[in-house]
Parts: structure tokens; sequence; C-alpha cells
């Protein structure tokens, strides 16, 4: 115990000697005066004595072996109990789907709004999913596919009045077609190389964005973009708000239903082998790449409706929706929730989307409480908060299964 | 095109090194045939070659077609090769650890299925038939090495052995006309390597397929393979029934101070 | 003639910069492959602390040398103090997780870091005092190339060789070098990884600090987000150049900064960036591991 | 599945049908505006009034003394007993000048009733966000946000803000450079903001229109690169006698700095973001000479000179970008709720247009478009360590 409490003495000790100069000191260069802060220095003492022995303990329940084989998460068995129990799966769903439906009817159009939005990250992350969680390509250019679809539907929208559902198919469509661009050059590359290319290419596209006046409009962005048509039905604000939330779930329904089925097809299978070992995969016959264009181009295509139904929602665009920072926080759905797992990127989503939503009131310490919560998700939960699941195959009933 | 492989003057080098030097080498149908030599001989940079890891820097790699006429499959892609009915598997086990047995013998019947993008959303009749297929025939192969029951679980939570026949598996899965077998007994005991030595005529036998085996085991070589070539620093130095190579001096100088009777 | 003259001194000057920060980048990766977002706040935060010193020096009305000395000392301490305490909070227990976790931990770390100044500090920029002097030799040429562009540029070649004689003559850097092909084997052959991790980035750090330190210099100002841009950048650079290789961060830096340099003089500064990019783009597929890093092998 | 799919597809329609039955209800209300926007802050015991901007990210000084001035404004309201006999709430959103949270953020706003709105801080931004707060009847008013399509398009009714939009500023600086500096060939620099990059197409609109003036070279840097010896280089290449550049101080100070280092005698002519201490403090000696114009000039105002000072009181420093502006704000709608004696939105507005009021930058009211009458700008240059209005 004397050895714990010395231990966090230490930290204490060297984390008051790390912020001192940020954290105590403040000049004012202007009038030349120096505010020293000590308060500050106490408080971060004694937060870190206790906050050390928090982090200690913390990590040894994680690192503890106790029986490490046999333990299965939590997770894992809600995941392989709704597998084996398909009724249970089904009201489970059906309640989730209700939850939904419903959900408009007692919020407020704020709440609405947000729900919105965080569905609109499920799709994302879902989308980005494809690439990284299953094929394991590092993408953190994900937004430039997100850009093009809202680009599409706001020029082709402003200029040539095309409607909201026409331009869908168009915009994922071109972002499909920009996701086998990006991806010709750049297979051959392994991991980081491969993210620090798709970071360039999505700087490449908000530059472009940027400086083509004439094209894009530049930063000053593009307004007036017409809200989605919903059977010729005359809407206000509010009835637009649930329209699209409910546009959204449906969108949501089907992306999950879609990526369910890729991931256990013959494509999806491919992918995961790839991401696994590449140069097994093409000894086994798996082509490398085509496997990896279609992963580039399916993801690709899911950011780019997106795009559209996000230029549509807030009838306003210009690329400072579409920076780095954007594509870091789809990536961290991804990663946060579980790579490859379905359930995993929806938990991911709603808690990168909602939680600083809700965190607003902290206002300024919004951003900070959202970082050291990454790194600390990252540190005690690495693998994520819902591991991936596979699907079994059980041969008495297998034609059941498969054909469900 | 009477042999199901034929490899003519194999030269790879790497830099300034050269790892295979004008190698020929070829394989019958239905044949067991055997690849041995010492450590850093050049075997498994030979078997890269020929699966397509890597391009040689010279030479020919005749597979036979259906049809029965010869194709040269220098350059092409690993992938390209597994279509031509070369199955492999690896000296360090290469299998995808956090899928299950089952998707892993599946991989291997990729190039076999023609299920596209929207056969994978939209699940048609077509697809599912496929799919059903597939998975039942790859249960099949389990069933013949003797993994079913562990066809749910990971690959990684295998035991060694178990993994190593799980790469036939896989290779077989992907229905070859030629098996290529990178050290399948490493690290096997010696019951495990009978066992192995039994399985591999037993598949030669009921899948009618020819095999090309790199291997340490000198029991389980001239136990098994009908005919065998020997590569030293790059080169062949012999080739022959396990009779004449267990004579060879040239052989025995090679293998000088390794017990080739063990 | 002039005007490419001076298109290439900046372009040099802008370089080693990106340089001083690529080291760190270049570094960290060949030891622990991790993209060490958080790199960039390393830097930002060593331009802090030598701002807030210098300025506390200044009102109690030291001499510009002596306060160029303490400043750069506090702000190469406590980079490297940050840049320690980094690696063992949010990399080091995540050493054997999915490949993944760390960067977006590092990521994390990056928005920590600079929200962390930003509250603490001051969103506003802050005038940086000018520390380095003009030289009076430099006096005729100033025009074209300044004193302080001259320091830039010599420290950045200065450090790079005291690094490349590092790394292959003391005993650490022998163990970096030998941690950075096989961690386990290091391991058994007795070599104290973690320390060595550690060191790593202790020396990265303390080049990005000195790297904030003549840059705020240079520019005359700071703020909390300075660190993002610069950061990308000396990643890019550190790509370009082959990662994991030390002469390799500094040619691909300076071969970034001329890039940047030319493509604003000669075409736009518009696509200044799309440049850069772009350059990083056709390396990368011409020769994938960079200018000089060495190709992998495919061991099968 | 498929089952489920076709459920699910035909539940959303079925619900969707029902809620949209819910709305149409509510629709009553929002014909009558009155009733529907500030009933619930009428009969509450607070006026609730929304502070919207950028608060965290790179922008964050641009957002928050907008805050802070909100405050000393309802402070010094609420001590004196409020308004119409009720306290003034602020409800503060970050907006992190992005569209789509700027929409999230009017969706908070309208959800906690307010009555106006302090914002947004950033153009885009507040475009994003006006369609929200027309459809529930809420009047806006901006301290920062400059772009002219706010006002002129005629699109944003609700719209108000206490700054002059770009244009006017552009128009300024062109006409200043070719008549009063009489030169003949410009530098147009940009730092490809929206801000800076608007102000900088419409100088070289107006400069390509008068003919009287050659565009050398018009160009974007990158903000925050760290060193712009090359673009200054292509400057001093150009033969340009002025830069006129649209942007903020940061990359100003920088390039100002490096022309003088290298010796190259141009103007430098820039605008309200740029008419900031900072940049002198930064720039130090090299800032003597600088134009750059800015809402004229208000140190004399005693309004204006007991804000800053509540501000150094409180913070001991200076207020930062758009302080005033926001202050001025806040004392316009205070005012004119004040006047119109009630939160409703027609009475509001009415009152906005109508009503002169004191503030900070003088006496002010609305024009039928939303720009303020009064907030005007002149061209000042830096003089021995201060801005100085020239003209």
């Amino acid at each position: 115990m004397a050895q714990e409490i010395l231990k966090s003495l230490k930290a204490a000790l060297w984390f008051m000697f790390l912020t001192f100069p940020i954290m105590v000191i403040k000049v004012n260069t202007v009038y030349k005066t120096i505010e020293w802060r000590w308060m500050n220095m106490i408080f971060i003492g004694v937060g870190i004595f206790v906050g050390s022995f928090i982090w200690r303990w913390l990590l040894n329940r994680k690192d503890r072996p106790v029986a490490k084989k046999d333990f299965v998460p939590v997770s894992t068995r809600v995941q392989a109990y709704l597998a084996e129990n398909p009724m249970a799966k089904r009201a489970l769903q059906g309640v989730l789907l209700a939850a939904l439906l419903c959900f408009p009817i007692f919020m407020d159009a704020y709440q609405i709004n947000i729900f919105t939005v965080a569905l609109m990250y499920i799709v994302l992350g879902l989308g980005l999913n494809i690439v990284v969680g299953l094929a394991g390509l590092l993408d953190l250019g994900y937004v430039a596919f997100y850009a093009v679809g809202a680009y599409t539907y706001a020029l082709l929208n402003t200029t040539f009045g095309l409607s909201f559902w026409l331009v869908l198919p168009i915009g994922g469509a071109l972002a499909a077609i920009f996701g086998i661009l990006l991806g010709f050059p750049v297979l051959r590359l392994r991991g980081d190389y491969l993210a620090i290319v798709t970071l360039g290419f999505g700087e490449i596209i908000r530059l472009v964005l940027e400086n083509w006046n004439d094209f894009s409009h530049g930063p000053s962005g593009i307004a007036g973009i017409d809200k989605p048509d919903f059977f010729g039905l005359e809407l206000n604000l509010n009835q637009m708000t649930d329209a699209i939330y409910y546009m959204m779930v449906a969108f949501t329904i089907i992306t999950i239903f879609f990526v369910g089925r890729l991931q256990n097809s013959r494509i999806g299978r491919a992918w995961l082998a790839l991401r696994e070992d590449e140069i097994a995969c093409q000894a086994m016959g798996v082509g490398r790449t085509r496997t990896k264009l279609m992963a580039f181009a399916l993801g690709a295509t899911w950011a780019g409706l997106m795009g559209v139904v996000f230029a549509a929602k807030t009838t306003f665009i210009n690329p400072a929706s579409f920076t780095f920072l954007e594509s870091a926080i789809i990536l961290s759905i991804v990663v946060l929730g579980g790579m490859g797992s379905i359930p995993g990127v929806i938990l991911g989503a709603l808690i990168m989307i909602l939680l600083p939503e809700y965190m607003r009131s902290f206002s300024e310490y919004r951003m900070i409480v959202f970082g050291g919560a990454m790194v600390l998700m990252m540190v005690f939960r690495p693998q994520g908060l819902v591991s991936n699941f596979r699907r079994k195959y059980s041969f008495h009933g297998v034609d059941e299964r498969l054909g469900g | 095109m009477e042999n199901i492989l034929e490899v003519k003057g194999l030269t790879m080098d790497f830099g300034g090194l050269r790892a295979v030097d004008s190698v020929d080498l070829y394989v019958k149908p239905k044949e067991i045939v055997a690849l041995i030599g010492p450590n850093g001989a050049g075997k498994t940079t030979f078997f890269n070659c020929v699966t397509g890891i890597y391009t040689p820097t010279k030479g020919d790699i005749l597979v036979s077609s259906n049809n029965g006429s010869a194709v040269r499959i220098n350059g092409f892609k690993p992938n390209r090769v597994t279509e031509r009915g070369l199955g492999r598997t690896f000296q360090n086990i290469r299998l995808f650890p956090n899928m299950t047995v089952l998707e892993n013998v599946m991989i291997g019947k990729h190039c076999r299925l023609s299920a596209k993008i929207f056969g994978a959303l939209f699940r048609d009749k077509k697809t599912r038939a496929e799919e059903l297929k597939a998975a039942q025939e790859c249960y099949t192969i389990l069933e013949k090495l003797g993994l079913e029951k562990a066809c749910d679980e990971l690959a990684s939570n295998l035991p060694y052995g178990d993994q190593r026949k799980l790469e036939i598996a896989r290779a077989l899965a992907t229905e070859p006309k030629m098996l290529l077998l990178d050290e399948p007994a490493a690290g096997m005991n010696p019951q495990e390597t009978v066992e192995l030595t039994h399985l591999i005529r037993r598949i030669r036998d009921t899948e009618q397929i020819a095999i090309l085996l790199i291997e340490h085991d000198m029991k389980l070589v001239m136990n098994l393979s009908e005919r065998i070539y020997v590569m030293d620093h790059g080169q062949k130095i012999a080739d022959g029934t396990p009779m004449e190579i267990r004579n060879n001096p040239e052989v025995i100088k090679a293998y000088l101070g390794e017990d080739i009777d063990a | 003639m002039d005007y490419f003259l001076e298109l290439f001194l900046g372009g040099l000057t802008r370089g080693s910069i990106y340089a001083l920060i690529a080291l760190g980048y270049t570094m960290v990766y060949g030891i622990v492959q991790l993209i060490n977002f958080a790199h960039g706040e390393i830097y930002m935060i060593g331009a802090f602390t030598a701002l807030i010193i210098a300025s506390v020096l200044t009102i109690l009305g030291l001499n510009s040398i002596a306060i160029l000395v303490i400043a750069t000392a506090a702000a190469i301490v406590y980079s490297s103090a940050y840049g320690y305490t980094v690696e063992k909070i949010a990399y080091k227990p995540l050493r054997n997780a999915p490949r993944l976790s760390p960067l977006i931990s590092a990521i994390g770390m990056s928005i920590f870091l600079q929200n962390y100044v930003l509250l603490a500090q001051t969103s506003d920029f802050l005038p940086f005092p000018r520390l380095i002097p003009e030289f009076a030799f430099m006096e005729p040429v100033s025009h074209i190339f300044s004193s302080a562009e001259l320091v830039i540029v010599s420290t950045t070649m200065i450090v790079m060789v005291l690094l490349t004689l590092f790394i292959k003559f003391t005993n650490i850097g022998k163990a970096m070098r030998a941690t950075a092909q096989d961690k386990t084997m290091a391991l058994l052959i007795g070599i104290d990884v973690d320390r060595v991790i550690s060191v790593t980035f202790i020396i990265g750090s303390s080049l990005a600090a000195l790297g904030g330190v003549l840059i705020a210099n240079h520019i005359g100002q700071i703020n909390f987000y300075i660190g993002f841009i610069a950061g990308i950048k000396a990643f890019t650079a550190a790509v370009l150049g082959g990662i994991g290789s030390i002469p390799g961060a500094v040619l691909g830096a300076l071969i970034l900064g001329w890039t940047e340099s030319f493509a604003t003089g000669y075409v736009s500064s518009d696509y200044e960036d799309v440049f850069a990019f772009a350059l990083l783009v056709l390396i990368l597929i011409f020769r994938p591991a960079g200018l000089l890093g060495k190709a992998e092998t495919k061991k099968v | 599945m498929k089952k489920l799919l076709l459920f699910a597809v035909l539940a959303a329609m079925f619900v969707f049908a029902g809620c949209s039955q819910k709305p149409k209800e509510e629709a009553k209300p929002a014909e009558a505006p009155a009733a529907e926007a500030a009933a619930p802050a009428a009969t509450g015991d607070v006026i609730k009034i929304g502070v919207a901007g950028a608060h965290s990210g790179d922008l964050a000084s641009y957002g928050l003394p907008s805050v802070k001035a909100a405050e000393f404004v309802v402070k010094s309201i609420n001590d004196k007993g409020g308004l119409l006999g009720k306290k003034v709430e602020l409800v503060v959103v970050d907006d992190v000048c992005k569209p789509e949270v700027a929409v999230s953020s009017a969706n908070k706003l309208v959800s906690e009733h307010v009555v106006a709105v302090l914002g947004h801080i950033c153009s885009g931004a507040t475009k994003a966000a006006m369609g929200t707060y027309l459809a529930a009847k809420i009047p806006v008013m901006s301290p920062s946000a400059t772009s002219p399509e706010l006002t002129k398009s005629g699109e944003y009714p609700n719209f108000f803000r206490t700054i002059a939009p770009d244009d006017s500023q552009a128009r300024l600086e062109i006409d200043y450079i070719t008549n009063v500096l009489k030169l003949k060939k410009i530098a147009i620099i940009h730092d490809k903001g929206d801000y800076g990059k608007g102000l900088a197409e419409f100088a070289k609109g107006f400069a390509e229109a008068d003919k009287k003036l050659e565009i050398v070279l018009y160009e974007g840097i990158t903000p925050g690169a760290v060193d712009y010896s090359a673009i200054v280089q292509k400057i001093k290449q150009s033969g340009a006698e002025a830069v006129l550049y649209g942007g903020y101080h940061p990359e100003a100070a920088k390039i100002v700095t490096l022309l003088a280092k290298k010796k190259m005698n141009v103007k430098f002519v820039s605008d309200d973001g740029v008419k900031d201490d900072t940049f002198i403090k930064v720039a130090g000696q090299y800032a003597e000479g600088v134009y750059a114009t800015g809402p004229k000039d208000v140190s004399k105002n005693p309004l204006a000179i007991e804000a800053t000072k509540k501000h150094k009181d409180a913070y001991g420093e200076d207020p930062g970008a758009f302080y005033l502006n926001a202050y001025t704000a806040m004392l316009a709608i205070t005012n004119a709720i004040e006047k119109a004696g009630s939160t409703d939105y027609d009475k509001l507005t009415n009152a906005l247009r109508t009503e002169d009021v004191e503030t900070p930058i003088g006496k002010i009211k609305f024009d039928e478009k939303g720009d303020a009458i009064g907030a005007e700008f002149s061209v000042y240059q830096v003089k021995n360590g201060v801005y100085v209005e020239v003209q």
C-alpha cells in the first residue's frame, strides 16, 4: 500500500512539474505582466494523485490473466445468444425499431435532428467499416467521398434543379468512381503508406473545393440547396425534420442489412482474408486488386450517398465540413465500436456523436474531454466496445440459415 | 502437354544473389514428387516463383490447361496461378487466424465461385444455392481431413497439427490439379508425421491430383514420394527415385553431417 | 536567376523546419511502427514553453542571448517530458493491441493536447519574441537569406549529422537500430526495449521542440493550432523520404519544401498543398518505400 | 430478413403518415408566430437569448469574445432588474463554425425557446442555420458574419448584423488605393477562407470594373503554413506597388514581416481582420505604415470605453475580435425587446428597424435588409505602433 501511495505521489509530482509552465504561468505579452496560477498546480497534483490509483487499478484489471481463454466478453455472449435464438433477435429488433419509429413523437426538433445526425454517422461508419474493418485498408481520407456526394447534389440541384432522389444514386456512383480512381494507384502500398496517401487525397479534394471558385463557389460554399422532396408533400420545418429522420432510419436499416449481407458473402470473406494475410489470400485464388477496389468503391458509395443527404439536410455546404478531423471522427467510430462489427459501429457512432452533443453544456471543455476519452477508450479497451462475432454454420440446418 | 507442371531453366535473382539457378523440374499427373535440399537451398523460393509470389528472372513455368495445351504462367499473379490449378500451403502457417475454420476453407473456394456484389446484396436464388453448395463442399473437405468438429472454431484456436491440416484443406478447396506443400510435417511429432503420410497419399488417391512437396523429414520423403529432386545452393544437383537419391554421392555430400537415413 | 535562388533558399528554410519535425516521426515510426499524430502537438508545446519562459525572463530583464539559451533549453526539457509522458500514457499500454488502436489513441492525444493549451493559455495568436540576433556578416544578403534562416538551416544540418552519428556509434543508438529491426529479438539479447522506446520519444520530442523554437522565432507568432499542419507536412516528408530513415526524413523534408516553394513561385500558391500531396502520391506509386527507404522483401 | 425489411418500410410509412398528422396540429400556432415562439418564454420568468458561434477549435478566438460581451450586457441588465420585468438568460451553443453543427445548434436554441440569437460567427455557419431560425420566427444578429449574401439576397429576412458586409470594405480598399494612394498595380492575396477570399473576390471584381487598377497577381495562401517567403518573392517578381490582403492578422503579420525583411517597398492594405492590436504587437516595427479598413473609430465612444473596461477588469486583458460588435448586437437586441414591449417576432424586428440605439459603435438602427445603418468603415494606418484613422 505504501508503495502504491509512493507511486501516486511520484506521478502527481511529475505532472505538477510537467504542467507548470502551461498551467501555472500566464504571460500577457502586451502588458508585460505575469499571472501565477498556483491553484492550478494544486488541482493537478491532487487530481493526478487520485487519478493514478484509478489508472493503475483499471490497467491491472485489464491485464489480469484470469483464465483469459475461458473469458467470453459480454458483447460476444449477447451476440451468440441472439444468433442462437432467432426469436429473441426478432424481438429485440422489433423493440429497437419501434423505439426508433416512435422517437419523434416524444422529442423536439432538436433531439430529432441530433439523432438524424447520429444515424448519418452510423451509415458513414458502416461504410468506412467495409474499407477499414473488413478489408483492413486504413483510409484517412474517407471524408473526401462524403464531399463528392455533397457537392454533387449541391451543384446539380442549384444549377440544374435536379431533385434529391435523382441525384442520390448519381452521388453514390460518382463517389464509387472516385473510390476506384483513388484505389488504383494506392493499392500496392502497405498499411501506413496507404493511410498517408488517403489523407493526402482527402486534403486534395478539400483544397480543390476551396480554390476552384468557378466550380465549387470556393470557401463561401453553396447556399439554398433544396431539401429532399417527399411525394410532393408541402412540409413545414418540423415535418421536414421528421421526414428526414424517417428517411435516415430507413437508410440505416437498409445499410445495416446490406453490410451484414456483404460481410457474410463471398466478397466479404475475401475482404476478411485479405485483412488477415494478404499473401496467403492471394495464393488461395483471391484477386487482390479487384477485391480491394471493390472495398474502396463500396465504402465510398455509402459516403457519397450520405453526402447527398447531408447537403439536402443542411441546405448549405462549404469545404469546412470536410476536414481531416471529420475523417478522424468517422475512423474513431469504427475503431471505438470494434472493427468489423456492425453493432460495434452503431454503438461507436452513438457515443461519438451523441456524447459531445450532450456535453454541449461543457462548451469549451467538450473537445478536451472528447480527446481524452478517445485515449482512455483505446488504453482500456483497444479492441473496441464490441468484439467481432463470426457467423456459425450448422450443417443440419444449413439451408434455413443461409436462406434467411 | 503430358506433364501437369513443367519448369525449364528457372532462375531467380535477388539483387546480386542468385537464389534459384536454372532449375528444371516436371510433375506428371497423380504423381507425388519431393523437393529436398539443405536449408537455404532455394526450395521455398522455387515454390514462390511457381505460385506467382515472385516473378522469376528467367525460365519457363508451364502448366497444362484443361484442353491439354501448355500455358506459360511466368509473372501471373498468385490468384491467377491458383485458378490454373496449383494449390499451395506455407512453410510458416499462414491461416486467417480470426476467421472460422470453415471460412478459411471457403476462401479457398473463392476463385471457383462467381457471386458478385449484387448477388451479395440481394442474395438471389443463384447466389444462395452457390453459397450453400460451397459451404457443403468445404464441410466435406473438412470431414476428409477430420476437422469437421472444429468447423466453427477460430483458426487460431486450433492445435498446431490441425492448423497444418487446415492449410491443406484450404488448398484442396481451390480444386487444384496439383498441390504444393511446403514442409507439411514441420513441427509435428513422429506419430503425427505418420498420420500425415497416410493423409497425403489418401488425398492423392481420392482426389486424383499430383503433389509436389518440400520436406526435411527424410522418412516421410522416402516413404511417400515417387520421385525426388535435390537442390543445393540454388541448383538442382540430382533427381530420381528415392533409391537413386539415397545412393547419390552428390546428395550425400550436400547433406554432409545430416543423417539422411533418419 | 535571382528569383530562382530566392525560391530555392525559401524552400530550403521551409524544408529544414519540416525536417526537424519529420525526424521525430521517422524515428518513432521506425521503432514502434506508429504514426505519432501527437508529435505536431509536442512541437507546439515546445514553442509555447519557450514563449512563456522567454516572456518571463524578458520581464525579469535578462539579456537576449541568455533568454535564447534558457528558453530553448526549457522547451527541449518540457517537450521531451511531454513526449515521454504521452508515450507512457497513450501508447505503451497499447503495445500489443490491434494495429489501429494506437493510431486512434494518438489522434485523441493530439486533440487533447491542443485543447489543453487552448484552455490553459489562450486561443489567440501570441507574438513570439525575436531571440535570434541579426548577424552583421549576413547583412549584405539579408534580403534574400536572413540570419534566422541561416540558423534554421544550419541547425537542421548539424542535428542530422549528430543524430546519424549518435545512432551509428553509441550503445543506445545501436540498441535503437536493433529494436527497429526486430523487437522480440532485441528483447531476447537483453535490450531494454521500453527504455529504447522512451529514449526515441525523448530525442524525437527534443528535435520537435528545437523546430518549434526556431520556427516561432522565424514567423514571430504562435497559437495552439500550429502543430496540426506542421505535423501533417512533416509526416508527409518522412514518408516521402522513406519512413524509418534519418537522411530520408531530411531529404524528404527538403524536397517537400522546395516543391511547395517552386510550386508557389512558378505556378500558384492556391494549389501549393495539392502539389505537395500529389508529389507524395507519385513517389509512393513509383517507389513505394519512399526515396531512401529500404524496400521490404516479402517473407513467405 | 426480407420480411423484416418489408415490415420496416411499411412501419416507417405508417408512422410517418401518423406523424405528419402531428405537426399539422401544431401548424395552427405556427401561423400565429407570436404564440409559438414567444409564448413559452413570455409565460416563463426569464427571457432567453441564444449565443451561437465557434467556442472551441481553431476559430474559438473569434467566437469566445462574443460570449463575454453578451454576459456583460446581460449582467448589467439583470442588475437593473431585467427586461420587461423578467431576468434575461443566455443559452450558449458552440457551432465550431461548421454548417452542420450550426444547424444542430440552431435546433437546440429553438427548442430552448430563445427569443433572439446573437450569432453566428462565421458566414457559412450562419447561412446554414438561418432556415431553422426563420421557420421558428427568431431574429438573428451576427457580430461578425460579413458575407454580403446574408443581407442582399433577401433570403434571410430575420437576419441582422452589426458589422458592415465584405463588399463595402472591398469597395473602400479599392477606392483608397486608386484615389488616395494613386497606385496602378496591385497584388491581391487572400487566405482561401470564407472571409478573406470573399473579400478578395469583391476587390478583384471592383478593380476589374473600374479599369483603373491592374491586378498583377491574384493568389491564395494557406493559413497556418510555416513559411510565406515563396509568395513574398512572387509579389516582388510581379512588380506590384500595393498588396491588398483579404484575411486575418496572423498571416498578414507574417507577410508584412517578410516584405520588410526582403526590403520591398510596397504598400500593404488589408481589412478588418487585420485591424487588430495583436497584429501590431506581432509584426512590431514591420507593422508601421500598414493600412487596414475597420469600423469607424469608436475609441472615444463612452459605451465602447465602458465595454472595454469591463472586459479588462474581469479578465485582465483587452477583449478579442468582434467584442464590440457583439456588445452592440446584444444592446440592440435587448433595446428592441424593451422598446417593443414584447418578444413577439414582428414587433421585435420592427423595433430593430425603427428604433435608434446608442451602442459602442455609435447610434444605429437596421435597414430593411438587416445591415446596420451607422456601421461604416474607415481606413486606418499604423503610426507609431497604433492604428490611426486616416481619410
